[in-house]
């Protein structure tokens, strides 16, 4: 078997070994860590670029662990959505650790290193498997990481948010294994193909009983999605981490997104009776109220990063309404917001972070502060920044709101849908724009705050603002890219031919 | 070299025997990795056990049966206490039994027997180390329950402890 | 009497006496008057009506089954060891309790243990002196 | 291809330039400005260049590049006439802009950010009026927006700037958005988003249910573009700005937007009777009120502002008409005001610029102190005023000219009549403009003193468009015919009309309204006096007021709303996820099955009902004695005991090994943190909260009762387990199914498990190691236990005991380890009951006494035991197969007999060494901080131990 | 028979735990408390022990082993914590 | 009374105090009703493979009906990770005491919260650099 063959597991294989090798190089060296880091990074940039050159031609990879065969074993597939959620993570994870070594945010407390890496272990590790249980554990391992990271710097803030977070998921988690259960306990599986195929022999005495385990499924997926109104836990989680660590959050919901995608389609599609498209009634008003309620809070944010959270819900809940449509063209258009919006939150959060820097004492409040050093260089930064995540032109936003609202407009819904977006960007036009000339344009009288040494702080929110500009160049093959992905995505019967192989007949 | 290599030879012998007994069957590869581990372990833990009690094996053995011996006796006693006695006619006392016994080791194992056997159970050791504190169950007559603990247990006990 | 008959009766003597060993030690548990006297029950009863029913474990599984299991001698040594320590710690919390005038740890029949004789305390209530086998940690 | 090049050259110019001199940021304003100049100069001569084919009627220019196939976007340009006229008004005015701006703006002024600002607004323009696509007419359209927020927004250190900034963001931003879903569902009605295809379908389009929101939306984006009533008052507000971005936008470029686009969609749009009344009803009002209020505004800038928004107006009405005629005037129009109302804008700039003040009542009399200007600015409103023989004249002639043709609300009427009135009080702003500024008295001694004309820099500009609007109205055949019917023909959609533009046409209806208009005006005039003074006692409504207000209402609520639903709660977060998840449940509930399924139930033995009773005996107790946090924890253990024997009875041995260690290490740590915990707390839950709670606790309980009973009353289809149990022994080489699914069938799972626990051990050390500094290190220092303490440390029987409890413990972990894979056991139990002895090590004989003896570092276990698991993964990809594939064999040795090696061992062993590391890690560091608590407070009471 | 010895078993130790938990709840001091749980944890090995006889398993008995084991460990956690507050100092 | 009826009411009743719990407003309430939540999970993933007396699954030759080991492993695992993240959480909530003072689930002071001997600490922002 040729090295090839295993690319499918390396970006989980890359992370666990860069963990613990920083975990034993942190005791001793800083810069060691970092340098481990770093090529684990791009070591897995490379590998997801790789996998995303293989399923472009909608071959999908399917690797069985222990070489066990599936259903038997574990597996892990990759097609084109998670060869994209891939890249998409390499990408950010490569921004966000940048701005933590270049602002040396990563010295604010131990362990950055190893439980960035085991967070993207997770990351990777939730995008590739095609079996439930598994995803449960990837979800618990990126969230314990995510704890970590999440509390990196410490301070009572933090700690606070740190109790809410960690015990919303401990809940999440539970739910889970409940939704897990019942589902073993009516298939007698736990690979997603499998499962897919057996849902359509569950009798009829026990379609409630399935239909239950779909929601709650669906509700945890929900949960890390945060989706209204189970999104109460993400706006000061994300507004008190380390600034580094909520770019690379910005990906954190997307796992519930995406793993919405992935599981409905795969395993509550047509044949599963009461469980077909299981979250279908729901989904499109939390998809709405979390827009609603995202941007609203964008429109009064108090500070930048408080806005950049409530941003990270606001666009969860456009991309939800995108999910909602379940076609291949509405998902097509949401996995690519899902991109822009990743990237756009995690640039929020890092101009939100510079700014902050500069500020010295004012921070990224919305009020007037001194007229820092390179104050217009960051305000431009702030303003693509917020174009991007409100949803203006030209930058992918705007393409990606577009598409949504193209592909939405067959729902019987769609007027709901059409004049939430379109109010929500206002909303998140006008607020961008309080905050901006708030912290950017008006000045308080007091001293200047000494201009930083290095302008290495703008690197990281720099690239981020570049690859938002290059999804929008490129948004033609990407938004292609994305829509393929998307009918390969509801075409359960490729995956099943690719994971079950032989095993079925 | 051997202090090194067997920190605690009685220990080295009682894991090999528990490992015998754990494996459940008598064969020299059991017994060969029951050596090993049995070895290797008390050279593993040796820094905390720091002292080194000796303890005489025959002693200890014949102390072993009257122990159970007594166990025995000392369950159908309380047994009785506890089903035929009235509250009112029940003598609990406490006892202070002078100690000989100087080893912590060997305080340790006299105390635990006393708990194991007849309607005692050792509850503290004075701050001197020199007086065990004993609660009895039923005692109408607390000296000769000193008395006959020391000379049951005591004594021999010091016989296995003795350097 | 053929092996397997003696086999069932000794195999249900030991269970009979075990369960009723161990059904006298928790009844002493409920009905003695104060946490000192209950203290007996447990340590002492509840050992031989486990070890009865560990002997008849062996028993039923050799004479019965043919095959030896030994792991229930290990949980007897095990709980030797370990019922002297739980009933010593438990006997120590009470000590402290009953210094502390805790309401909810009355003295019992036997009342409050007089200090020992030479001007020192109980261990619970003094810190050990140095040198003595009650200072083990500091070796 | 040329021309495709050309197109592209034309509209990625301006953002070149604009791009160029934010990088030249440093530069001295030459640079700048000469770089914006050269750009717009250079776009005027490829617009020159395309006049041929644009205007000729021949090929229209233009060239598409696939962007977004899956959208309909592509990047297509096409220059018609239309936009050709449009072209010339942004390149040339801009290039006008560019020259008086250079000299307008002061000293220290941010160049590099206003020209980058300017040439991004140039660009973005050029793109709506040359987009041939409506989709990126949209991205040109919205990015007008942005870069006229930057450029109101100039001056930042002015509230009124950012404020006017932010207003006018808002206003055509949001009527963006309402823009943006107009065109899609315009595209979608049309099938198509390239505009020739759009404009082809004008009756599909009519025809369509879409149409009425079309309109709307459209109208909407229009309107609030080109400040039409009631979206007209973030003009007045933008003039913050400097007067050069004055000139520019609101005379030729963005507030022409909106009438741009509704001469672009003339075709698709016009017509219908919906269409004419809304457009030509809204224009009229916006041209009576802004001409109105023009007249009492005392502001250079706010008079020429509301004038603007009055003329626009005028514009809407005559596209409102759906007549080619009309929309040939409207088009004439364009030319004029763009002309003159840059010249005026400039004009009020270099006023303000060299007398210091804008305030009309204070200037007057200028003439004799600024002659050059005072003769540009006059002309520039005579033609304003649409007096002969200007420019201005010619276009209100064909607007009157038009009115009768429509009766507005059936009433014939009511159009000429009150176009006229708009053109009575344009006619008299304009003279008040002129008169008040130049002529007459000075008012205040001051600005006048200061006055005199600027240098040509600054005048050129103007002169050059006052000539124009002069030369408008005298040679209008020669100069603007052909460019007017070639852009009418594009507006219409239709055949190039034949233009006839002259002064006099006779006598007619149109000279005498024109006539009363001219002489209303002059009445208006001398009466001003007196109608100010009404004017300014009426109660007329602000509608920066009214903006603000709402702005600050929907703030200020919006605000309340989200933080009373949304400060972060803990107990509400959960009370609706457990909420949610109920209704959801029951919904799935309510979809068909049955409860009780048909397998037969296995009866309880006694002790197994003694148990269950213990079990909720001790749930109960937990809750109703929560407060007493120690009993608590026995309460807990008793549970966990009960658990575990479930375990045993139901056949899982290896899971009640693992709950009866798990167990012990959880109440330790329980134990641990409570020491440090409040130890009474008092009851802070209200009694309806309490009750709420228990309900939404007892349906849950209920319902996951439920889902339990009906799963397992259910008998179990095929599972993939009996793959698992055929083929543990012969292809796991393990008897233990349990364990052969842990370390191999599903091994990567326990892979992650590990991980996680690692983490776990990681992140409390992290959480721990700062506790003793901060606020937390000075809380330690002041923690006081109230507790009366033993003082002894180590009861001696406890640490004698310990002492050989260890090498006994660690001997059952190996075994346990060893025959895991055949029998209950394994790496995760051996870890647990070696990490319990060594905890027995540090709860007897003390933190320090133990850990200095201890020759292995835990991080370094964690880190070695995920290396060990992932080494024995990655061994078996060296050898050819999948990341943990195990591999076992049989092996026989003399006198040792046969046993087995296989690779699961050596995963075991990782995890193991995980396992060990993080629990002790754990429970370690937080005896630790407990005992640097203890320590601290020790020292306080005076050297006790 | 021996399913008679075992029926009688397994009533006795069930009547064992159910006084244990009387003894729980009663208490009345926290030593008793511990006492009555330390009791149970024996009294819980025996049923497993009688579980083992019942369904001729021997694959419980590590669970009893492991009981004998670690159960005493709570039980002077809980002492300690009562005796000193830092179980581990 | 059949098992399936006891284990199905026990993870009922165990879910409905753990909610109970977990809906208070103290931490260790809540770390209460998690760890009592996760023990219904527990026993309900496990119940998930029906409920077998007498055949575990360890392989024998003579032996052909086991129950259902895969449930087993799973719960395995949840226990682990639960555990891992119960301490977490344990620690986290008595971390957050320590820096604010409150052991309140949102930090926030309630009324005796002084009552410890805990006094009001200077609040510092707390965020230090690690000596790395
Ligand atoms: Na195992
Ligand atoms: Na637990």
């Amino acid at each position: 078997m040729s090295w090839a063959a295993h690319l499918t597991i390396l970006p989980v294989l890359i992370p666990a070994l860069a963990g613990p090798l920083a975990l034993l190089a942190m005791l001793r060296r800083r810069v060691l860590a970092v340098g481990i880091g770093l090529a684990s990074l791009l070591s897995l940039l490379a590998c997801a670029l790789a996998l995303l050159a293989e399923a472009g031609d909608g071959t999908i990879r399917s690797y069985a662990l222990g070489s066990w065969p599936a259903p038997f074993g574990i597996v892990l597939v990759a097609d084109r959505l998670a060869a994209m959620m891939l890249v998409l993570t390499a990408v950010l994870a490569l921004i966000a650790f940048s701005h933590a070594v270049l602002t040396r945010a990563d010295r604010k407390g131990w362990h950055f290193h190893p439980l960035f890496q085991f967070q993207l272990m997770g990351l990777n590790g939730a995008f590739l498997t095609g079996d439930l249980f598994n995803l449960f554990v990837f979800f618990e391992v990126l969230l314990i990481a995510s704890y970590g990271l999440m509390l990196h710097g410490q301070g009572a803030g933090r700690l606070k948010a740190g109790v809410q977070y960690v015990v919303v998921n401990l809940v999440g988690s539970s739910l889970f294994l409940i939704a897990l259960g019942i589902l073993y306990a009516l298939t007698g599986t736990l690979n997603m193909a499998d499962m897919g195929l057996r849902v359509a022999a569950v009798p009829a005495a026990d379609q409630g009983l399935l239909r239950i385990g779909g929601l709650l499924l669906v509700s945890v997926f929900a949960l890390k999605a945060a989706v209204a109104p189970l999104h109460l836990w993400l706006m000061r989680t994300y507004a008190v981490s380390t600034p580094a660590v909520a770019a690379l959050f910005a990906i954190m919901t997307k796992v519930g997104v995406y793993s919405l995608i992935r599981v409905v389609p795969q395993v509550f599609g047509e044949g599963a009776g009461a469980a077909a498209w299981v979250p279908a009634p729901f989904l499109l008003p939390a998809a709405l109220a979390s827009a609603v309620i995202g941007f609203a809070g964008v429109f009064v944010a108090r500070s930048m990063a408080e806005q950049a959270a409530y941003a990270v819900i606001g666009s969860t809940g456009t991309l939800m309404i995108a999910v909602a449509g379940w076609s291949a063209e509405s998902l097509g258009a949401a996995l690519y917001y899902l991109v822009h919006s990743t990237l756009a939150a995690a640039a929020l959060f890092l101009v939100a972070d510079v700014a902050a820097r500069r500020r010295g004492s004012f921070g990224d409040a919305a009020s007037p502060g001194p007229a820092f050093a390179g104050r217009g260089t960051v305000a431009l930064m702030f303003m693509a920044a917020a174009i991007a995540a409100s949803g203006l032109p030209p930058l992918s936003g705007f393409i990606g709101k577009l598409l949504i609202l193209k592909s939405v407009a067959v729902l019987p819904d769609w007027g709901w849908a059409w004049g939430v977006i379109l109010c929500t960007t206002f909303l998140g036009v006008v607020g961008f724009a309080r905050v901006g000339s708030a912290v950017f344009w008006k000045s308080a009288d007091c001293e200047v705050p000494p201009a930083p040494a290095t302008r290495h702080d703008l690197a990281a929110p720099a690239i981020a603002l570049a690859l938002l500009a290059a999804w929008s160049v490129g948004a033609g093959w990407a938004s292609g890219y994305a829509g393929a992905a998307a009918a390969q995505v509801l075409d359960p019967a490729q995956s099943v031919r690719a994971v079950l192989k032989d095993a079925v007949s | 070299m051997t202090r090194r290599l067997l920190p605690h030879p009685g220990l080295s012998v009682l894991l090999v025997v528990m490992w015998m007994v754990m494996v459940g069957e008598v064969s020299f590869g059991a017994l060969f990795l029951g050596i090993v581990f049995g070895i290797v372990v008390p050279i593993f833990t040796a820094p905390w056990w720091p002292g080194r009690p000796r303890v005489r094996f025959v002693p200890a053995l014949s102390y072993a049966g009257i122990v159970l011996w007594d166990i025995l006796v000392a369950n159908v006693e309380v047994a009785w206490i506890i089903l035929f006695k009235r509250t009112r006619d029940l003598r609990p006392a406490w006892l202070a039994i002078p100690l000989e016994l100087a080893s912590p080791e060997a305080i340790t194992v006299f105390a635990g027997t006393i708990s194991l056997t007849p309607g005692t159970v050792s509850a503290d050791v004075s701050a001197c180390g020199r007086y065990l504190l004993v609660h009895a169950l039923h005692a109408p007559d607390p000296a000769a329950e000193v008395t006959k603990v020391k000379t049951r247990y005591e004594a021999r006990l010091k016989e296995i402890f003795s350097d | 009497m053929s092996t397997a008959t003696f086999a069932q009766w000794l195999v249900s003597a030991l269970i009979v006496i075990g369960g009723s060993f161990a059904l006298i030690g928790s009844w002493g548990l409920v009905r003695l008057p104060s946490l000192m006297e209950r203290l007996h029950g447990p340590t002492k009863a509840t050992t031989l009506g486990l070890g009865a029913l560990l002997v008849a474990s062996v028993a039923w599984f050799h004479l019965a089954r043919g095959t030896w299991t030994t792991h229930e001698l290990l949980v007897s040594v095990f709980l030797f060891m370990t019922a002297p320590i739980s009933a010593n710690m438990i006997a120590k919390v009470h000590l402290h309790r009953l210094r502390q005038h805790e309401p909810t740890a009355p003295a019992g029949p036997a009342g409050t243990p007089a200090p020992p004789p030479g001007g020192v305390d109980w261990a619970t209530h003094e810190v050990p002196h140095r040198g003595t086998p009650g200072d083990f940690v500091g070796d | 291809m040329a021309v495709a090049l050309t197109l592209l050259t034309l509209v990625l110019l301006p953002f070149a330039a604009a791009l160029a001199i934010a990088l030249l940021h440093g530069s001295p304003r030459a640079v700048h400005s000469a770089i914006a100049g050269g750009a717009s100069a250079g776009g005027l001569a490829l617009l020159a260049s395309l006049s041929g084919p644009a205007l000729g009627g021949g090929a229209i220019p233009q060239a598409s590049w696939s962007w977004v196939p899956a959208l309909g976007l592509d990047l297509a340009l096409i220059v018609d006439p239309l936009g050709w006229l449009f072209g010339l008004l942004i390149l040339g005015i801009g290039l006008l802009v560019v020259i008086f701006a250079h000299a307008y703006l002061y000293k220290d002024e941010d160049t590099g950010r206003f020209f980058a600002s300017l040439m991004l607004f140039q660009g973005a323009m050029l793109g709506i009026v040359i987009a041939g696509n409506v989709l990126l007419l949209l991205v040109f359209w919205e990015m007008t927006s942005l870069a006229s927020f930057l450029l109101i927004g100039f001056w930042q250190h002015k509230a009124e700037a950012r404020q006017g900034a932010r207003m006018a963001l808002a206003v055509t931003g949001g009527g963006g958005l309402a823009l943006i879903g107009g065109m899609v569902l315009l595209g979608l009605a049309a099938g198509s988003f390239d505009l020739r295809a759009i404009l082809a379908s004008g009756d599909v389009v009519r025809a369509s249910p879409l149409y009425p929101a079309i309109l709307t939306l459209v109208l909407i984006g229009c309107f609030t573009k080109s400040a039409q009533f009631p979206f007209h008052f973030w003009l007045p507000h933008a003039m913050a700005a400097p007067s050069p971005v004055s000139a520019y936008l609101h005379s030729a470029t963005m507030v022409k937007a909106g009438v741009f686009l509704l001469a672009r969609l003339w075709p698709v749009l016009a017509g219908t009777e919906l269409y004419t009344v809304t457009v030509t009803s809204v224009g009229l009002v916006t041209m009576i009120l802004g001409a109105v209020v023009a007249l009492f505004r005392h502001d250079l800038k706010s008079i020429l502002a509301y004038s603007t928004i009055s003329q626009l107006g005028m514009l809407v009405m005559l596209l409102g008409f759906s007549l080619e005629a009309a929309a040939m005037a409207a088009v004439l129009h364009i030319l004029n005001h763009a002309a003159f109302k840059a010249a005026l804008f400039m004009s009020a700039g270099i006023v303000e610029h060299e007398t210091g003040t804008r305030d009309i009542r204070r200037l007057g009399g200028l003439a004799t102190a600024m002659p050059i200007t005072a003769v540009i600015a006059t002309l520039a409103a005579a033609s304003m005023a649409g007096l002969p023989p200007l420019g201005g004249f010619i276009s209100k002639e064909l607007m009157l000219y038009q009115t009768p043709k429509l009766a507005l609300f059936g009433v014939a009427w009511l159009l000429p009549v009150l176009a006229t009135l708009g053109a009575t009080f344009s006619v008299a702003y304009s003279l008040r403009l002129a008169l008040h500024l130049f002529f007459g008295r000075p008012r205040e001694p001051e600005p006048f003193a200061r006055a005199h004309d600027p240098g040509a820099g600054m005048w050129g500009g103007p002169a050059l468009l006052t000539a124009l609007a002069v030369l408008l109205g005298l040679v209008p055949m020669s100069l603007a015919a052909p460019l007017v019917a070639a852009a009418t023909g594009a507006v219409t959609g239709g055949a190039t009309p034949v233009v006839e533009l002259a002064l006099w046409h006779g006598l007619n209806l149109a000279l005498a309204l024109s006539l009363a208009a001219v002489i209303g005006g002059m009445l208006l005039m001398g009466l001003h006096h007196r109608l100010l003074a009404a004017w300014e006692r009426a109660p007329l409504p602000d509608a920066k007021l009214l903006f603000d207000l709402v702005m600050r209402f929907a703030d200020t609520w919006v605000r309340k709303a989200i933080v009373a639903t949304h400060t972060p709660r803990l107990q509400i977060m959960l009370f609706v996820t457990f909420a949610v998840t109920a209704l959801l449940v029951i919904d799935g509930a309510m979809s068909g099955g049955v409860l009780t399924g048909a397998r037969t139930g296995i009866p309880a033995s006694v002790p197994g009902i003694v148990a269950w009773v213990l079990l909720i005996g001790a749930t109960a107790a937990v809750v109703n004695d929560s407060a007493n946090r120690l009993r608590v924890l026995i309460y807990i253990s008793v549970i966990g005991l009960v658990v575990s024997l479930a375990f045993v009875q139901f056949s899982a041995p290896d899971l009640a090994l693992t709950q009866i260690s798990v167990e012990v290490v959880t109440v330790l740590l329980l134990l641990l943190a409570l020491n440090l915990l409040p130890k009474n707390p008092p009851n802070i839950s209200s009694v309806p909260r309490k009750w709420a709670d228990a309900g939404l606790a007892i349906t849950g309980g209920l319902l996951v009762g439920g889902i339990a009973w009906a799963m397992l009353t259910r008998d179990p289809g095929p599972s993939i387990a009996a793959y698992h149990l055929a083929n543990a022994k012969p292809g796991g080489g393990g008897t233990n199914v349990v364990n052969v699914i842990l370390v191999d069938f599903r091994g990567f799972d326990t892979f992650g498990e590990i991980i996680v626990l690692g983490i776990a051990g990681l992140g409390i050390f992290a959480l721990l190691d700062t506790a003793a500094i901060g606020a937390a290190g000075a809380r330690l220092r002041a923690w006081r236990d109230e507790m009366p303490r033993s003082p002894e440390r180590h009861p001696m029987m406890l640490v004698a005991a310990s002492r050989i409890i260890l090498p006994l413990t660690l001997m059952v972990g190996i075994f346990l380890f060893l025959r895991g894979h055949n029998q209950p056991g394994g790496g995760f139990i051996a870890a647990l009951v070696v990490a319990i002895a060594f905890l027995v090590q540090y709860l007897a004989a003390g933190f320090d006494w133990s850990d200095a003896r201890k020759p292995f570092g835990e991080h370094q276990l964690i880190g070695w035991g995920i290396l060990a698991a992932w080494a024995t993964g990655v061994g078996a990809m060296l050898l050819g197969a999948d990341f943990l594939t195990s591999w076992f064999d049989y092996f026989s040795l003399p006198l040792i007999g046969k046993f087995e090696l296989a690779s699961a061992m050596l995963f075991d062993t990782g995890v193991f060494l995980t396992v060990v590391g993080a629990v002790i890690l754990a429970l370690a560091q937080l005896s630790h901080v407990s005992q640097r608590a203890a320590r601290a407070a020790g020292t306080a009471e005076g050297g006790q131990p | 028979m021996i399913e008679g010895a075992l029926a009688f078993g397994f009533a006795a130790l069930g009547l064992a735990l159910a006084m244990n938990l009387w003894r729980l709840f009663k208490g009345p001091g926290v030593a008793d408390r511990i006492l009555a749980l330390d009791t149970m944890v024996i009294n819980a090995i025996g049923l497993i022990v009688l579980i083992g006889i019942a369904s001729d398993s021997a694959t419980a008995f590590e669970a009893a082993l492991l009981l004998a084991m670690v159960g005493f460990v709570g039980t002077v956690a809980y002492a300690k914590f009562l005796l000193r507050g830092d179980i581990i100092e | 009374m059949t098992y399936e009826f006891m284990v199905a009411s026990a993870i009922g009743v165990l879910v409905g105090a753990g909610i109970y719990l977990a809906l208070r407003a103290r931490t260790f309430q809540v770390v209460l009703g998690l760890t009592l939540i996760s023990y219904a999970v527990n026993l309900f993933l496990f119940a998930s493979g029906r409920l077998v007396v007498g055949r575990p699954p360890i392989w024998d030759a003579g032996v052909s009906e086991y129950t259902d080991p895969l449930p087993q492993a799973l719960v395995l695992t949840a226990i682990v990770i639960t555990f891992g993240m119960t301490a977490f959480v344990v620690i986290l909530a008595l971390r957050s005491f320590l820096e604010t003072g409150s052991d309140h689930v949102d930090g926030d002071k309630v009324p005796c919260d002084r009552q410890d001997g805990l006094g009001d600490a200077p609040q510092g922002d707390g965020g230090q650099e690690t000596r790395l």
